[in-house]
């Protein structure tokens, strides 16, 4: 017996230029918000933009940009509605408002299923915001997708980079393609991981300010777009090579 | 209507699978639908039959369904999911990922989301037949 | 074929009086900072305590409190060493400093195997440490371990609420005793999730502010127990019925 | 030495067996016992042997050892677990959870932490004969 479906994914990612999956050791890092916040940012550079939410366990993305009213269409697989610009998926179009109980084998299930009927079409850039950790999503990003670029979100806590350190480890032994780290929710008050990122020789992206405004922005992409948070991401983005 | 994205899975693996033990011509495919999805066999048969290509030419595509059967890990009670009500739209939302049945399925004995699907959750090829 | 684990789980933790599982929709709202400093308070007014940190993707309480240099006994099972009075357990006394990439089925064997090889002996308390979400460890501690509470953690923020509600939609319909919620990282610019919370019929613990001390705490118990966070945190314990 | 929280879990779900079964008196219970754990199978007889109530009084305790089969998900290669080498303390750690082999432990074609126990993980009751 064969899974059709793993031969498929690949297939349906085919017209994807880059990949970039955004994650951490750590649950509440900011790894939605950033990876919203990316989104929405190289969609307003002219990018073609896919953002696609792995977290089936805590899916974030979909109150950050307000998804509301808005269903895949489908044509032959289906089709991300576009939300500001960006084409969008998450479970939420299936799950709703109701818990999803899915141990994580199942969430793979659902994962390869959702990656092998979902037609990205022509992108620039897809993006990934995943679950925390090493999971079963990562795995299975891992074995199934091609072309990954990893973007690593940290805070300046040692609890955070502590198991950031140890994703950092497995994807530099897998030698996976990393970005950089970026250091999310700075405060002054902390001193910066900064020198322990260019320890392991990875590349330190920069910084994203504690921000008091982020959630009065959650729900509102123009007031998100404007926030000290966002801007600094932009200028982030403006100097870091992508793709 | 996503049947298509599944046909084009179909052929998509049995190509490689044909290819893989040199088969110049395939005769016959098979391939088991899971009840847990409501896979329309008629609009999988007819994508078939479209997205063909050449190597698919005379083949004849043996579709079979399968219950999808159900094991709670709490008491291990097996039930069939046919054997329950669900509403329109979640049905839908099964169709495109039979996970979401999580949202709504529960061990008829003990009520526990915390169940395992044994069989009869989605497309799967079972055999590609052809000559050399 | 019978796995003989399973009948042995209950078995060693017939000694252990109550149960408190710190859970949360979401990751980085304090789970585990809340779990350790619950187990020290606890501690501190002469309750036998144990904390069993079962996120085993991103265990951190082993850093909280840091333990070194300890390793359980091992004598007809093994034996929790004891940390600032705690009796602690963490997959961190087998995994050490290197990344574990467990799939969450090998981590729910993992689970299974500790619980039942794990001699608790008597306790008043024994607290665990569960990852984010409604995941395989969840659903396994539902299943395994008898006579269990949970204890709720979120911050003000939507995207932490939304997910908790999902999780209190579960334990709800599972008819789990739930032993109420508790806001953590507050702040005063961002409205408290209190009313929600009374919707549900939901016990609203309190709040714990958002404290910049918290990271020099890490590390320090007497230094944890010190701060506005852990002040705050007794003073709840104090007037909230756990046991 | 946690064999005898091992000993124990087996007696007392054999113990569970016998007394659903209604067997007065146990005359055998089979025991696999996977390699991966290296469990010392001297000492689990000892403390079986030990432990044991009168039910278990004429019990033959028959062990077996199953070797530890690994499959990489990545490339689908399977392995056994003993062929590769490891240090002693990792030895030990995965002595007590078997999944600490995942730190260490990589498809030899592939290089990938990706794989799954296909057997030879933990201790199993495998059998419970008895007399009514
Ligand atoms: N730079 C920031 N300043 C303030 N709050 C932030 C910042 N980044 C994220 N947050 C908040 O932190 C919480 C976790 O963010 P989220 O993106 O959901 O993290 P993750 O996806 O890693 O779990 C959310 O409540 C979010 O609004
Ligand atoms: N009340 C608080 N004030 C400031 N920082 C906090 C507070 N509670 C938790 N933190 C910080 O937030 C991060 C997440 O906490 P943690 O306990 O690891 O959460 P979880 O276990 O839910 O993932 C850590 O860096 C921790 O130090
Ligand atoms: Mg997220
Ligand atoms: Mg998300
Ligand atoms: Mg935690
Ligand atoms: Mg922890
Ligand atoms: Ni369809
Ligand atoms: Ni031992
Ligand atoms: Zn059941
Ligand atoms: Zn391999």
């Amino acid at each position: 017996m064969v899974d059709p479906r793993i031969s498929s994914i690949n297939e349906s990612l085919k017209e994807i230029r880059n990949i970039i999956t955004v994650v951490s050791g750590k649950g509440g890092v900011g790894k939605s918000l950033v990876a919203s916040t990316l989104a929405l940012t190289l969609a307003k550079k002219n990018y073609k933009v896919g953002l696609f939410d792995l977290d089936f366990t805590s899916p974030s993305t979909h109150i950050i940009l307000n998804i509301q009213g808005l269903q895949p269409k489908e044509e032959k697989g289906i089709v991300p509605p576009k939300v500001h610009d960006v084409s969008y998926m998450s479970i939420i179009f299936y799950s709703g408002q109701y818990s999803l109980p899915l141990r994580a084998a199942d969430a793979s299930n659902a994962l390869i299923e959702l990656l092998s009927i979902t037609r990205w079409e022509q992108q620039d850039v897809l993006i990934l915001d995943m679950p925390p950790g090493i999971s079963d999503a990562t795995l299975d990003i891992i074995r199934f997708v091609k072309r990954i670029q990893f973007f690593i979100v940290t805070t300046p806590s040692q609890l955070a980079y502590a198991t950031v350190e140890k994703l950092l480890d497995l994807l530099s032994e897998l030698r996976m393609p990393i970005i950089g780290i970026l250091e999310n929710m700075k405060r002054t008050s902390l001193p910066s991981i900064e020198a322990q990122v260019e320890q392991k020789a990875i590349r330190f992206l920069g910084d994203l300010p504690f921000d008091e405004k982020i959630e009065e922005a959650i729900g509102n992409t123009e007031v998100l777009l404007d926030t000290a948070f966002a801007r600094k991401l932009e200028e982030i983005v403006s100097k870091t090579p992508l793709f | 209507m996503h049947e298509w994205a599944l046909a084009e899975a179909v052929l998509s693996s049995a190509t490689e699978i044909a290819e893989k033990e040199g088969l110049s011509e395939v005769t016959e495919v098979k391939i088991t639908v899971g009840e847990l999805q409501q896979i329309e066999v008629d609009i999988l048969e007819f994508a078939l039959s479209q997205l063909k290509t050449a190597k698919f030419g005379k083949t004849k595509f043996k579709i079979e369904t399968k219950k999808a059967e159900l094991k709670c890990r709490v008491c291990d009670h097996r039930w069939f999911f046919g054997e329950q009500k669900i509403d329109r739209e979640t049905a839908e939302a099964i169709h495109f990922v039979p996970e979401i049945a999580y949202i709504c399925t529960r061990c008829p004995e003990c009520g526990s989301p915390d169940f395992e699907i044994m069989q009869g959750r989605g497309v799967w090829l079972e055999r590609v037949k052809g000559v050399k």
